[in-house]
């Protein structure tokens, strides 16, 4: 078994790799159509043209585009990500601490939403048709569409201003502890808690009404098997399949996409990260962020892949017969 | 289960008005599909007339009655610069109902030609394109929008675009698993036989057969137009000042809301609610009686 | 003084007609008195003279009470996060200056009066036409790494701000002041400034005006953010790029070890959070919070809000060509603006009215008796008929993603079109409108309408030079007026305080003739705390000295 | 045969059942009454939409959601279904009945392994996990599963329809039920393996003794394996009877009909024309009154249209619902048998042949994965003459028709010609004259009718491209061949879903003939049609090649379907020509071993097991195929050693009659019944 999921993951592997170089390839020459110059972002409007010319240089931005790209490039595969424009100190570190930010927050959501999320969508697939259904199908499917800059708005204003439950900033204080740390990801966790649901609910539902209606389910029903090992032995597993999937890639998402939710609770996630590098013309944070952000999407589509293959002999044994 | 499923399918002789009348038919009996149109068309409505019959010019700043509550005159109160909160959201529909549906045609057109091109022709061509799809859909859709705009400055036009365009991906993904279905159907086969050029087979054979999930495709990225443009404006990249606009006004509102100053947000907010829920309850009903 | 910095909230409650006019009173008699304290520094009155006439008046050099604050506690900073390294010599945003201020000091202070106070230097003296400039060092001040400051730090932190191969942010400001080589060591407490041309306000270059010029020492690598070497009141203690840094007490500070044992500065993207987050008392103060909305904060007494008149304003320019270039037509727009609703309506009148001219009511050279120019519809009518522009025109405005300046862009657009002129908004990102900050590569300088930010600055020379003069590098409207340049050289020239008066007044009346240039208002530099801290003292630039600042 | 003191295994009263659909109750099964005894096989038998399915469901209290039982009882050992509480259900599903379903592929978990579900059935019995791993292996030991130890690792993907169905059997008959309900569980499966499974059926019914509902379309297994049978139309019984005096003599006029449909042995298109029951099945409830069959019926009168005939005694065991149900021997034919003699005789025998492939050869895929789909295949065919193309599935037929047709590309080396003349592989690359030459009718015609487009639509665009022709006489065109085909006018603006399975075909038979063909590719032209329906379309297909003089290209699994229509046979293994010849010399014999299989896997409706030799095991991958003669694996006649070292010679005969295989002629088998009368 293992014989056949090597060479697939190997080839995998080789396709997440290839996206990753076009994506720095479209990510570094489309960073030159940016308006601007590094040193004219850092020293402002009014600079002396002098003095912009001068850091140019220092900063070495002033060199061929080609030329930048190629010594990026061998940085990165030695390990070394690039030197920030703005901040004139190697880029790792920023993306280090981003993405662990990142990391957290995207954790707690999934460990509020994916529990909930499941949890719901099997419960409105076996009441198919019923009030609880639509209830939560018409609940996951409005909540889904409402922007999170509104919903975080809705909840700050009730749980860090009114009630003050929560704290209002994503940020801890440096040595905070785990308990501390969660406490203040709840909040910025929430909307996206909120956003996610639906989808990961009605994912659900879908695979598990197209279980529930197999025929192998029927096969299990006949066999005299108890609802509930039906359930949990033959519906469960096969429904959940495409759930994984949204799942994986929704993860992407919540590490690079939350711009609003980011700037709303100022988490120094990734997200912000490259909105901001954007604006200061800091090109290789840029870079480096923006490859972050699709190297965690490459990997977790991989690993959901993986995780898939596992759970599907189909994919796992390859070919038919 | 064989059996039942001659029973689903009309029986022969039936005519072709009588199915469509069913979708129709069937979407008008289901209340979250009238519930949603309903919310639509009032936004629709709006939009396009409601310059014409709120109480006050939407732009018309009032400095001396700044930060009204809701009163009398003035029924969602007034704004920072005194303008009427009710004619800004009135109209505000306009900005987006004529966006979000501009990049979703601009998504969905580009989108059906990417995936009807990968899906049907296959091989080397669909590889390059999918690999080139894969590099944009690994970056959240909101970074990708966000940097084009950076690099370009907003304007309506551009917004159109890069929504539309990051939009097309996900189109052409869909369209392009439609297709692969179609594709090994024999009316295809015959249609070769027949020798009809690709062009031909892809847009007079193959599209008419993939427009139900076009259409479902289309209108639930809608729902999500009006998320992202909202967002977009929301953080100042999409529709610019002094344009009624509803994520604009809610930027710029926000921080005086914590003074009480909630009606400058809260109908801002509601109608973006409603018309996102309104589009995608319409648009799930479609789905529904498509898929029926 | 004590009615420039105030409760907000006190003000509020008592803010009849009467009690503001009596402020106003008092201010008015307050510039008197500050255009003496003021020529007096720049001359070179001894610091100690300076500071007893100040104590006699019933002000501390640096920092005040209205009630003493405690020692002790950690001061909670909310501020915008710097856009890039917190680096003394490249620094060009508001983002750094705080985190400087903490660590670092300057040759002199600015005052939130526009009057130079001792700070490094004890005292500093001209020679006879103002062309070099010799200052006299404090003694005994100690970096935070332990070495004591000496002429040779001086000399190398002010020359390397002069030297273009350093790429600082500072010269612009040294263009034609001083250059590299410039300055020289005379003995060890004793530093001497050779300018370019004579200038009289020359210490205001070297000042905390010039936010680039803290003293760094000589061997100064361009590695600040590594230990923030400086010999301010405060020592660095953890530094986080983009997220924030703590300071602690430097307990070897030249005037005395500081109220509190830390600062903890925050770095947040945007103005609301910082609202939130001291409406929440999880801040203690907010570096600059801006009148449009903050409105939350104002009813608070939770919060106090520091109101320092400032000379920061916006200039909304008009191209003198094509639509424009008929004067009248310019009278015309500046004349549709309800300068007063503006104020009141956006700043909550924590703001003074231009007159169409850089001469705001904080400078001192400025002539007050020059007619404030109000709204009148029906003159500009006259003016834009008399122009052969009675049908309208219409032009496109364009400014930035910052602050109020779309919600001008607004206003303007409506009452322009009070006289017909159809006026469509564009509205960038900061970096897209400044550009690179050359004609023809920046909606800046080539738009013929547009609205531009201008810093605090401790005098109106640069105002009245870069976007003015036929020569000046920002002229956006393409002014070319030789009675103008005439007017301001000498302006620049004059060290008799009625001369410079009399020559501002003039200046005044031909930009308000002319009006290349609306000056909507100068608004106030506002900074919010919380009600418990005090002793806070910040100069409308943005830096904020906290050395007695505390907790009551 | 029956006790009374025992109650039967399953009891139907005035079984009704219907389903919601749109709101509306849709009956599909009304007042079903049949019984079956203990160790009794029934079969049920029916047409698509008769309700045959329904009723295993009902009778498990499995119907979909909007489904129910809407009258009467079904009673299984005495009790009522309808009335059992939930913990009764379950134990009589896990101990008294079974069922085995169409599709094992489906019927089976994906992501479980054979061992585990199988064992699964063993544990709600009670057993251990150990005891049920050793039961469950000893299970699929007695489903004839050669290495059950190693099939119980695998997942059911991995396992053949033939195995997989086996395993279902398996786990079936774990409960040792005392009814079990096999619904279609053949079709899909290639005739060699349907004949084994066939086998099995018989023998596990003598060895567990249970009570079998068999419910199939397949009036042939129906035939070879049940005791009685029970026909069910438009959701009635209509007739019911011992399975061979029934299938002999059918009382109702339906059963009849539906008889006379089948492409018999002695069956020929030269000779006549096949029987068929005009017009369609009714929408379920849509013939409220009267005789459900009366509007097919050539022998419905007033009374069948007012009065729903009740069921009649018509002998020995035998119900009839029909009022005339001693006059069913005169049903008229509906095929007038006079039409006969119009039909021409095969086309020329001489003269250039309208298709030849030389060494044609087609490989998937690179090495060491590459799979040989056509192996050297050469075939010739005359103008106006059929050449009938047998296989299983994976034999390559279907390739060689997608190469003929230009969609894929044969390996180089081989040759096609069209009229003499060479064909490019390529579509795009041959001549107008040559794509007009050849065409096709596809096996379903839902997949090769574009649902977008109306019947003027299809048939005109076919024109236009393959005719040459535009506007009225697109139009006339387009109806002179929708005449041809038995179509009308009015089925012009029709969509292909308002269209019966046979019109569909029909509308796919004009499209092929719209550019006046010579040759067209039949594949599988009717096996997706009701038997009714096919010979409808064979009929047809006869009478456009008289008239026309076009050749087919016939691919099929049915032998019945080939019998009918083709002059030469040509069987393909593997890719691989093993038998080639006249029509008649390769039905009749001596033919290939492979050939012979076939034969005696096709079951016929006389009731006779022709089992003389059956086959074992997979077909070979094609990856790895066999060395030597390709069906040495499985040949019940294998020689020796030399069949698996060295392929045969492929030598024809002076009849044109070509077998690879090692055994001389003399040797080889001979039909029993010749094809020809």
């Amino acid at each position: 078994m293992s014989g056949a999921l090597g060479p697939f993951l190997l080839k995998r592997l080789a396709l997440s790799l290839l996206t990753l170089w076009l994506l720095s390839v479209v990510v570094f020459f489309g960073c030159q159509v940016l308006p601007g110059d590094p040193a004219r972002a850092i020293l402002g409007p009014l600079a002396d043209p002098r003095a912009v010319a001068a850091l140019n240089e220092k900063l070495g931005s002033d060199r061929p585009p080609v030329e930048i790209y190629l010594s990026w490039m061998g940085g990165l595969i030695t390990g070394d990500m690039g030197q920030s424009y703005a901040y004139r100190s190697p880029v790792a570190p920023f993306i280090g601490s981003a993405l662990v930010n990142s990391l957290k927050l995207a954790a707690t959501v999934f460990a509020i939403v994916v529990p909930l999320g499941i949890g719901a969508g099997v419960l409105a697939a076996l009441r198919a048709g019923r009030p609880i259904d639509r209830l939560i199908s018409v609940a996951g499917l409005s909540l889904t569409v409402i922007p999170e800059f509104v919903s975080s708005i809705a909840l700050i204003l009730v749980f860090a201003v009114l009630l003050r439950w929560l704290p209002l900033s994503a940020s801890w204080p440096a040595g905070s502890g785990p308990l501390v740390q969660l406490q203040h990801l709840i909040l910025p966790a929430l909307p996206l808690v909120i956003v996610l649901f639906g989808y990961i609910a009605r994912m659900t539902r879908a695979g598990m009404v197209e279980a529930l209606s197999a025929d192998y389910t029927r096969t299990a029903i006949l066999k005299g098997l108890p609802w509930r090992t039906v359930l949990s032995r033959h519906v469960l597993r096969n429904a959940l399949l495409p759930t994984i999937t949204v799942i994986a890639a929704q993860m992407g998402y919540a590490l690079g996409g939350l711009v609003v939710v980011e700037s709303l609770f100022r988490y120094q996630g990734i997200g912000s990260l490259v909105l901001g590098a954007a604006r200061a013309k800091d090109f290789a944070m840029l870079q480096a962020g923006i490859l972050t952000v699709g190297a965690f999407f490459v990997v977790t589509t991989l690993l959901a892949d993986i995780v898939t293959t596992l759970l599907d002999p189909r994919l796992r044994t390859g070919g038919r017969r | 289960m064989s059996e039942a499923l001659p029973l689903t399918e009309p029986a022969p002789g039936l005519a072709r008005e009588a199915r469509t009348r069913g979708v129709v038919g069937r979407l008008l009996r289901t209340p979250s599909f009238l519930i949603g149109i309903t919310i639509l068309l009032f936004w629709a409505v709006c939009a396009v007339f409601a310059p014409s019959f709120v109480p006050y010019d939407p732009y018309a700043d009032d400095l001396l009655n700044t930060l009204q509550p809701p009163s009398a005159e003035h029924w969602f109160g007034t704004d920072q610069i005194g303008r009427d909160v009710f004619s800004r959201v009135l109209v505000g529909a306009r900005a987006i109902l004529t966006i979000a549906p501009l990049a979703t045609l601009v998504g969905t057109v580009a989108g059906t030609a990417i995936g009807l091109i990968t899906g049907y022709f296959g091989g080397w061509v669909d590889a390059i394109i999918g690999r080139l799809l894969e590099v944009m859909l690994s970056l959240p859709l909101i970074i990708v929008a966000l940097l084009v705009l950076v690099a370009l400055g907003p304007s309506t036009p551009t917004v159109v675009v890069v929504v539309g365009l990051v939009f097309a991906p996900l189109v052409a993904r869909t369209v392009r698993a439609a297709v692969l279905t179609e594709r090994h159907l024999d009316y295809v086969a015959a249609a070769a036989v027949r020798g009809e050029s690709a062009p031909y087979i892809m847009s007079v054979e193959i599209l008419p057969n993939i427009t139900p999930p076009i259409i479902v495709e289309g209108t639930v990225r809608l729902g999500y137009a009006i998320f992202t443009i909202a967002s977009l404006s929301f953080l100042g990249f999409g529709v610019q000042p002094p344009t009624p606009d509803w994520g604009l006004a809610i930027a710029e509102n926000y921080g005086v809301l914590i003074g009480g100053f909630w009606w400058t947000v809260v109908f801002d907010t509601a109608a973006t609610a409603s018309l996102i829920v309104g589009v995608n309850l319409a648009a799930e009903s479609l789905q529904r009686a498509l898929a029926e | 003084m004590s009615k420039l910095i105030g409760f907000v909230n006190k003000w509020r409650q008592g803010a009849s007609e009467l009690e503001n006019g009596v402020v106003d009173q008092f201010l008015l008699g307050q510039l008197d008195r500050r255009a003496f304290f003021r020529h007096g520094s720049r001359i070179g009155l001894s610091a100690a003279v300076m500071a007893g006439v100040l104590q006699g008046a019933g002000f501390a050099p640096i920092g005040r009470a209205f009630a003493q604050g405690k020692s002790g506690g950690t001061i909670r900073v909310a501020q915008i996060t710097p856009s890039g390294a917190i680096e003394p010599v490249s620094v060009a945003d508001q983002g750094g200056l705080l985190p400087l201020a903490l660590a670092g000091d300057f040759l002199a202070l600015d005052g939130p009066d526009l009057v130079l106070r001792p700070m490094l230097a004890t005292s500093w003296k001209p020679n006879e036409d103002g062309s070099v400039w010799t200052f006299t060092l404090r003694p005994g001040v100690k970096f935070h790494d332990g070495r004591t400051m000496t002429a040779d730090d001086v000399v190398a932190s002010i020359d390397r701000l002069a030297d273009p191969a350093n790429g600082s942010n500072a010269l612009s400001a040294f263009k034609g002041v001083l250059s590299k080589g410039g300055t020289t060591k005379v003995d060890d407490l004793t530093v001497k400034f050779t300018l370019d041309a004579p200038n009289g306000n020359f210490p205001y270059y070297v000042s905390s005006d010039n936010y680039n010029a803290i003293i760094l020492p000589a061997d100064y690598k361009g590695d600040f953010e590594k230990n923030f070497n400086g010999t301010g009141p405060f020592k660095i203690e953890t530094y986080t790029p983009k997220v924030g840094a703590t300071f602690v007490r430097n307990p070897d500070y030249w005037a005395g070890p500081a109220l509190a044992d830390k600062v903890e500065i925050s770095f947040y993207a945007e103005q609301q959070p910082q609202v939130l987050a001291v409406l929440g008392g999880q801040i203690d103060l907010v570096q600059q919070i801006v009148a449009q909305g903050s409105q939350s904060l104002f009813d608070n007494p939770a919060v106090k809000i520091l109101r320092l008149k400032s000379n920061a304003h916006r200039q909304i320019h008009m191209k003198n060509k094509g639509a424009f270039a008929d004067k009248r037509v310019r009278q015309a727009v500046a004349l549709t603006l309800d300068r007063p609703a503006i104020i009141k309506g956006l700043f909550k009148g924590m703001a003074d009215p231009g007159n169409d001219s850089p001469f705001a009511p904080v400078f001192p050279s400025t002539d007050t008796s020059v007619p404030q120019r109000v709204k009148d519809i029906a003159k500009a009518k006259e003016l834009m008929a008399a122009a052969g522009a009675e049908k309208g025109f219409e032009v496109t405005l364009t400014t930035m993603q910052m602050q109020e300046l779309p919600t001008i862009a607004s206003l303007i657009r409506n009452s322009a079109g009070e006289i017909g002129i159809k006026v469509n908004l564009k509205i960038e990102d900061v970096g897209a409108y400044y550009g690179d900050a050359v004609p023809g590569k920046s909606d800046w300088l080539d738009s013929e309408f547009g609205i531009t930010d201008y810093g605090h600055r401790g005098t109106p020379n640069v105002f009245l030079a870069a976007p003015l003069l036929s020569t000046g590098t920002w002229n956006s409207a393409e002014f070319k007026n030789p009675e103008y340049d005439k007017l301001v050289a000498s302006y620049i020239a004059a060290l008799d305080p009625a001369a410079q008066k009399a020559q501002a007044g003039a200046i005044q009346r031909l930009l308000l003739d002319e009006t290349p240039v609306i000056f909507p208002y100068f608004y106030d530099y506002l900074t919010a705390t919380s009600s418990k801290l005090t002793g806070v003292e910040g100069t409308a630039m943005g830096q904020m000295f906290l050395h007695k600042a505390g907790f009551v | 045969m029956t006790d009374p003191a025992v109650p039967p295994v399953l009891r139907l009263d005035d079984m009704s059942v219907s389903y919601r659909i749109r709101g509306r109750a849709v009956p599909v099964l009304s007042q079903v009454n049949l019984s079956i005894a203990k160790g009794e096989v029934y079969g049920l038998v029916g047409e698509s939409g008769s309700g045959k399915s329904t009723v295993a469901l009902a009778v498990q209290r499995v119907l979909p959601a909007n489904g129910r039982m809407s009258g009467g009882r079904a009673l299984i050992n005495g009790r009522d279904v309808g009335a059992l509480d939930r913990a009764a259900l379950l134990q009589m599903r896990a101990r008294e009945v079974a069922m085995v379903f169409q599709d094992p592929g489906r019927a089976l978990n994906p992501s479980i392994t054979i061992g585990r579900q199988v064992a699964e059935a063993f544990e709600i019995l009670g057993a251990s996990g150990h005891e049920a791993r050793r039961r469950a292996e000893e299970m699929l030991t007695r489903v004839r599963i050669s290495s059950p130890a190693r099939v119980m690792e695998r997942y059911p993907h991995q396992l053949s329809g033939g195995m997989q169905q086996r395993v279902v059997i398996a786990m079936a008959l774990a409960k040792d039920p005392s009814l079990l309900i096999l619904d279609e569980p053949t079709t899909g499966l290639d005739a060699t393996i349907e004949a084994e499974i066939l086998d099995l059926v018989d023998t596990l019914r003598r060895e567990f003794g249970a009570s079998i509902l068999f419910i199939s379309h397949n009036l042939g297994a129906i035939a070879g394996l049940c005791d009685r049978v029970g026909v069910l139309y438009a959701g009635r019984l209509v007739e019911e009877g011992p399975v061979r005096d029934l299938f002999a003599d059918p009382r109702h006029p339906y059963t009849a009909g539906l008889l006379r449909c089948l492409p018999r042995p002695g069956l020929r298109k030269d000779l006549a024309p096949l029987d068929t029951i005009p017009g369609f099945p009714p929408a379920p409830g849509s013939i409220p009154v009267g005789c459900v069959f009366a509007p097919r019926c050539a022998l419905a009168d007033e009374t069948c249209r007012t009065i729903d005939p009740p069921l009649v005694t018509t002998g020995a065991g035998r119900v009839s619902r029909c009022h005339h149900h001693d006059r069913v021997g005169d049903l008229p034919h509906a095929v007038p048998r006079a039409a006969a003699g119009t039909l021409a005789p095969a086309g020329a025998s001489t003269g250039t042949p309208v298709l030849e492939l030389t060494a044609l050869s087609k490989t998937y895929g690179s090495a060491p994965y590459a799979v040989q789909a056509l192996r050297d295949v050469s075939l010739r065919l005359m103008p106006g003459q059929t050449l009938g193309l047998v296989g299983e599935s994976g034999s390559g037929k279907s390739t060689l028709a997608h190469a003929l047709l230009g969609l894929i590309a044969p390996d180089a080396g081989g040759g096609m010609a069209l009229d003499g003349a060479a064909l490019a592989p390529e579509v795009r690359r041959r001549t107008a004259e040559q794509i007009k030459t050849l065409q096709i009718v596809f096996q379903n015609p839902d997949s090769a009718l574009n649902r977008s487009h109306s019947v003027r639509r299809l048939i005109g665009r076919a024109i236009t491209r393959l005719g040459g022709l535009k506007g009225a006489q697109r139009e006339a065109q387009v109806t002179r061949l929708l005449e041809s085909v038995r179509l009308t006018a009015r089925q012009l603006s029709a969509r292909p879903r308002q269209l019966s399975g046979g019109m569909k075909q029909r509308v796919a038979v004009a499209r092929a003939f719209a550019g006046n063909p010579r040759l067209v590719v039949c594949d599988e032209p009717t096996s997706a049609l009701d038997v009714s329906v096919q010979a409808a379309i064979l009929n047809l297909l006869a009478e456009l090649q008289a008239e026309r003089q076009v050749a087919y290209l016939l691919i099929s699994h049915d032998l019945g379907v080939v019998r009918y229509l083709s002059d030469w046979i040509a069987v393909l293994y593997l890719g691989r020509l093993l038998e080639v010849g006249p029509a008649a010399r390769v039905l009749d014999g001596p033919h290939h071993p492979y050939t012979e299989a076939l034969l005696s896997a096709a079951p016929s409706v006389s009731g006779e097991r022709t089992g003389r030799i059956r086959l074992t095991g997979a077909i070979p991958s094609g990856v790895s195929p066999p060395a030597g003669c390709l069906f040495h694996t499985r040949c019940p006649r294998r020689i020796g050693p030399i069949c698996d070292t060295e392929e045969p010679p492929f030598t024809a005969d002076a009849h044109g009659h070509a077998i690879r295989c090692h055994l001389p002629r003399a040797e080889l088998g001979r039909s029993l019944a010749p094809a020809t009368a």
